[in-house]
């Protein structure tokens, strides 16, 4: 499916960084809606962070936290190999950006659980 | 969705996917099956022919054997055949590279091969295109040498191991093929973008202790199209044959021409 | 399209959120922990200036960087130039900033109760 | 078929033939010797900077700047390594003039050479040098030579037709001058008439029609093949010089016949026959570290003798010297041979002799003119620099040496000249009707024609010349030139038409044979590169002559003339009473030293 010109880890890293950073984009008015429903509606937020028992949006929501930790770490990853002359690793830091956000997606899974 | 999204990243050529790398065995006594893309700038489609198939045989070989044992009108680019002047890349099942030093094993699959003129860059005719507009664009970036002294003057002592000329050096055996150029989606999806090459030209000028130049460098790489279009998608530095890394270099760039904005004094 | 100064917006925006997601994330995981209620988030952040002054911060520079973001998706993989891109960031920018300057007032500000 | 009557006209000042170091530089130099206002253009046959052999220099350049090194001692070592046959005063230019151009290409230009540690500048020594003297940028110093001044003419208003063959120098109407030159824009296949006040041929010669050979595609002796239609003289066209190490990857790729480093064999490298047998010293007590010359002709005895590796060559073989280590201090002939499937350091690999540089040339004078009005030659296309053999080195040194020369007299000599000449029109009409002749032929590809050219030349004026064989070449050469003629190409599409420009590169190639045979032939002695089985002996040094070939009446005229030792008589120098006669240590060669990385 990934064209041949692609198919190398640090291509990887980018596309997730540009998935996750569309996927936070479209994510984050969602957001500051349910949040400001504290102003106006306060029985609708309730019923609506009631919700987060359910199964699907707990998933969704543990989708974009492991979202924002993919990007962030992909984000953190550009900017050392942009501003900290220590270069010749990105392919490591590719790796490892990808491992720790699982991990704390997995903590974030574990604790809600 | 996520298929989408890939292929929204920039236009591509029809390729042929393949993402194996491995050297396949040689088998002798048997065809390979190359399609071959034919048109010019409005166009074209793919041909197919049949190639023997040789122990040691190039990409450009196969082209060649085309050329003067099948069909004579069609066209192609080369000069050296030996990987240092840049003239012969073409996108080889999908893959932007050097014909002259690709090995037919390195790339065949199930003997097959596709064929097709470099990518974003226009089309002259069949598998020969228009290195133009990336010249221009070395030069937009400030490629050109920026003098302070002249013939009569001594040969500059330089030491090696300085950090800048080993920033220098690091970029400097670019042959300009136009791998790297081909390989990035973000040429492709911006035209004005001054690519993976120019840049690293660009950048190796600017640690050139002789070089007198480095405002208008700055300034060169800084504008509309320049480094900081750049996402470090690294396909320059992954598919460049001569295993430089332009995308090292451009965060070079960035790095530096941040710095001189936030410390103008410097 | 990115020239020097947009792409310092994004890096610094992103430098100055990373701290605070970070913090964020702590702060959800702990949260979710005990299941969420909009009378937990509240006693935590409202009337609180520095809960203020982080989500504000948070929300400047998360409106600039998306906009810058998605100004390049849509440029590279829309071909959209000019006024009509410049458009777009602003209002991207400005729709960010209001949403999440709301939701900001509706977590922190006195007396809504 | 019908003359195509679309032909574009087209005026400039200066124009200039090929970008390798010859026609970049000139580019440059007229720049700023022309009067302002004056339009210079440079065509090529392929991409500008991207073609020739400049681009392709791998061991470096001869400069006298390196540690007791002069002028003087470069100049000796160019006349003997000549066998006393260069134009001396060509030849000390070359020196002089390389310690400017060295300096203008670092200060200029922008290239940078390999340093010391210390900072100054790295000096290798070669072969048949007696002073560390050549510069270099890692082994890719053509790379680093060719992409600066590429840069540099880019950068300029300089008028670039690029895929833009020469076909013809056409003169004027009394033949006194140059009027112009007749092109192929490739890229659509039409005609195109360049007139001009000045030309500078700097399309860099290149022995192709060899079986081995080194020179990139694009060159096939089209600038020689133009000079000799229009009556000028050209030397030493017999002496062609063959580079040992050509890699052997068998008949179907173009990469057999490409420089493998001649510092294998310095580092130890072994050469090994087909029953593995390290032959070399049945020839000379140097084993593989003997020149140039002998190892060619060794290696092309066992091949003769039928000793030879699978595909008719013979084997290199570097893994007793640690497969580690020759990974290390032979990378990129390492993995050179990688990308083609041959495993260099491991393992072994076939090699053959490859021709490699013509040091013959058209006759000209010390500031390149030649003895038409307004056409210059400087290059590899000009004769008289080198003589019999050309030291490593001294090749880029003579190509960007004398196209500045060319550049800074043609920027003169254009304020001469007040108006554009007119051409010969039925010199022009005639060498349309010329290129287009295989359109009225048979179809069929010239590519055979092409083998079987560079077979002949390859067994007959080749490294082991006689009078039988030569012969015998010239008649197959006659024979292949007449079948060519009679070999057509199919005219309907031009745009981009490789089988075309194949039919006129072999066309160009025929030509050049056939002199370089009767030169070979009239030679009879054995100097330099030239050897003849029959005469094997160097003949006598104070009446050394240089052979003249020149078209007449359609007639290849061969003469020979007195070499004038205007500077220094066989058996004199010019260096200074006192002066050791070689400042390079005895070559006992540690490993990974390579002593003879000439180029
Ligand atoms: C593999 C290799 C390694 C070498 N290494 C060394 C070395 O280490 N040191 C050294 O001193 N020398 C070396 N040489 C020799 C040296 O490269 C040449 O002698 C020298 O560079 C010739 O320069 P030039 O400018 O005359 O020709 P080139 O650089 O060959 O340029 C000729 C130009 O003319 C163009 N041209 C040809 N025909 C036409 C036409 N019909 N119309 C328009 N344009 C045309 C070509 O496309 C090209 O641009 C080496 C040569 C080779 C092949
Ligand atoms: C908190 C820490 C964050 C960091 C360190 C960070 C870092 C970065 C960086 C360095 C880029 C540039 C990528 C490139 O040029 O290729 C980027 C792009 C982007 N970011 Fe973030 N970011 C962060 C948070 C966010 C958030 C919260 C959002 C959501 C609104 C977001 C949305 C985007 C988008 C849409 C892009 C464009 C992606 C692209 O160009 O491919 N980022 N980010
Ligand atoms: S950087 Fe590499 S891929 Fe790009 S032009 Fe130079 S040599 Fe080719
Ligand atoms: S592929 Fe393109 S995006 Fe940057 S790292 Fe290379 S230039
Ligand atoms: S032909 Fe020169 S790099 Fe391939």
């Amino acid at each position: 499916m990934i064209r041949p010109h692609r198919s190398h880890p640090l291509w990887l890293a980018f596309i997730l960084h540009r998935i996750s950073g569309l996927a936070l984009a479209l994510f984050l008015p969602v957001h500051f809606w349910v949040l400001s429903l504290m102003l106006t509606d306060r029985e609708r937020l309730d019923g609506f962070l009631l919700l987060t028992e359910n199964a699907v949006v707990k998933l969704a929501e543990l989708g974009l936290v492991f979202l924002l930790a993919v990007h962030i770490f992909g984000g953190l990853r550009l900017l050392a190999m942009e501003f900290l002359p220590w270069t010749s690793r990105q392919k490591t830091a590719a790796a490892a950006a990808i491992g720790v956000s699982i991990l704390i997606s997995g903590t974030f899974l574990l604790q809600a659980i | 969705m996520l298929r989408k999204l890939i292929d929204s990243v920039g236009p591509q050529f029809e390729a042929f996917k393949s993402q194996d790398e491995g050297l396949g065995v040689t088998e002798t006594d048997k065809n390979i099956d190359v399609s071959v893309w034919r048109g010019g700038p409005d166009g074209g489609s793919f041909q197919r022919f049949e190639v023997p198939k040789q122990d040691n045989q190039t990409i450009l070989d196969v082209v060649a054997w085309i050329q003067q044992n099948d069909d004579p009108t069609l066209s192609y680019r080369f000069a050296c055949r030996v990987g240092m002047c840049g003239s012969c890349a073409m996108m080889v099942n999908g893959n932007p590279r050097w014909t002259c030093r690709t090995h037919v094993n390195k790339v065949l699959k199930n003997d097959r091969l596709e064929i097709a003129p470099l990518r974003n860059l226009p089309v002259i005719k069949d598998l020969a295109a228009d290195m133009d507009p990336f010249f221009d664009k070395w030069r937009e970036a400030g490629g050109v040498f920026h003098p302070t002294k002249s013939r009569n003057d001594p040969v500059e002592e330089i030491s090696p191991l300085e950090e800048e000329r080993q920033n220098a050096n690091a970029g400097i055996e670019c042959i300009n093929c136009g791998v790297c150029y081909a390989a990035c989606d973000v040429v492709a999806g911006n035209p004005d973008y001054l690519g993976p090459a120019a840049l690293n030209r660009a950048w190796t000028l600017l640690n050139d202790t002789r070089d007198c130049g480095s405002q208008s460098i700055l300034a060169a790489v800084s504008r509309g199209g320049g480094c900081h279009n750049c996402h470090s998608m690294g396909n320059c530095a992954h598919l460049c044959p001569n295993e430089l890394s332009p995308m090292t270099s451009i965060a070079g760039l960035k790095r530096v021409t941040a710095l001189s904005f936030l410390r103008p004094g410097n | 399209m990115l020239d020097l100064k947009l792409y310092l917006l994004q890096r610094l925006s992103a430098l100055v959120m990373a701290p605070l997601v970070l913090g964020h994330l702590a702060v959800i995981i702990v949260a979710v922990q005990n299941g969420l209620t909009s009378e937990e988030i509240l006693s935590r952040t409202q009337g609180s200036f520095w809960w203020a002054l982080l989500y504000g911060t948070f929300v400047v520079a998360v409106s600039v960087h998306a906009a810058i973001g998605l100004r390049v998706i849509v440029f590279e993989t829309l071909k959209l130039k000019g006024f009509a891109l410049n458009s777009l960031t602003w209002a991207i920018f400005l729709g960010l900033f209001f949403m999440g300057a709301r939701a900001v007032w509706a977590v922190t500000a006195v007396g809504a109760t | 078929m019908p003359l195509k009557a679309d032909i574009d006209r087209h005026d400039t000042d200066i124009l200039i033939l090929g970008t390798g170091g010859a026609g970049l530089f000139a580019a440059l130099h007229a720049q700023t010797s022309a009067p302002a206002g004056t339009k210079i253009t440079i065509a090529v046959k392929g991409l500008i900077g991207k073609c020739g052999c400049t681009r392709m220099v791998q061991g470096g350049y001869n400069v006298a700047l390196g540690p007791g090194d002069s002028v003087e001692r470069h100049f000796m070592d160019t006349i003997v390594g000549g066998k006393w046959l260069p134009n001396q005063d060509m030849a000390w230019r070359l020196c002089e003039q390389a310690v400017i151009r060295v300096q203008e290409l670092e200060n200029e230009i922008g290239c940078y050479f390999d340093r010391k540690d210390d900072g100054t500048l790295d000096h290798k020594a070669f072969a048949g040098q007696t002073a560390d003297r050549t510069v270099h940028k890692g082994d890719l110093t053509g790379i680093e030579i060719i992409n600066r001044l590429m840069e540099q003419v880019l950068a300029r208003p300089v008028e670039k037709l690029q895929e833009h063959r020469a076909i013809a120098l056409i003169p004027t109407k009394d033949r006194s001058a140059v009027a112009g030159v007749l092109f192929v824009d490739m890229r659509t296949g039409q005609f195109r008439f360049v007139r001009t006040k000045t030309v500078l041929m700097a399309t860099g010669g290149g022995p192709t029609m060899y079986k081995y050979h080194t020179p990139s595609g694009d060159k096939t002796m089209d600038g020689l093949a133009m000079a000799l239609r229009i009556g000028l003289p050209l030397r030493d066209m017999e002496m062609v010089q063959f580079h040992p190490t050509g890699l052997l990857g068998g008949e179907g790729t173009k990469m057999t016949g490409t420089v493998l480093e001649e510092g294998l064999r310095g580092a130890g490298g072994h050469l090994l026959n087909g029953s593995e047998h390290r032959f070399m010293f049945d020839y000379d007590d140097k084993g593989e570290r003997a020149t140039r010359d002998v190892v060619s002709r060794g290696i092309y005895s066992e091949m003769r003798k039928n000793n030879s590796s699978p595909n008719g060559g013979v084997f290199i073989s570097m893994s007793h010297l640690g497969v580690e280590n020759v990974r290390q201090d032979f990378s990129g002939m390492v993995k050179r041979c990688a990308d083609c499937g041959f495993d260099l350091a491991g393992s072994k690999v076939e090699v053959v002799p490859t021709a490699h540089y013509m040091m013959g040339g058209v006759v000209v004078d010390p500031d390149t003119r030649t003895a038409m009005e307004g056409l210059y030659v400087a290059g590899e296309d000009a004769g008289g620099a080198h003589g019999s053999n050309r030291l490593g080195g001294n090749g880029v040194a003579n190509s960007t040496v004398y196209g500045g020369v060319a550049g800074d007299t043609m920027g003169l000599d254009v304020r001469k000249m007040t108006t554009l000449r007119d051409p010969d029109e039925e010199v022009l009409t005639a060498e349309m009707v010329r290129a287009e002749h295989p359109f009225s032929r048979p179809e069929s590809h010239p590519q055979h024609l092409r083998t079987k050219l560079q077979d002949a030349m390859w067994n007959d004026v080749g490294i082991v010349r006689g009078e039988t064989g030569l012969k015998k070449g010239i008649t197959q050469i006659q024979e292949i030139s007449d079948e060519l003629m009679e070999t057509g190409v199919a005219g309907d599409n031009l745009a981009f038409n490789l089988s075309w420009h194949d039919w006129l590169n072999l066309r160009s190639l025929c030509d050049i044979s056939e002199v370089i045979a009767k030169a070979a032939l009239a030679r009879e002695n054995s100097r330099g590169a030239h050897y003849r089985e029959d005469f094997p002996d160097q003949g006598d040094l104070d009446t050394s002559y240089f052979t003249i070939v020149q078209n007449e009446g359609d007639m290849l005229n061969v003469s020979r003339e007195p070499v004038e030792f205007s500077i220094v008589r066989p058996g004199e120098t010019v260096l200074p009473e006192g002066e050791p006669e070689t400042l390079v240590e005895a070559p006992s060669g540690p490993p990974g030293q390579p002593q003879e990385a000439a180029q």
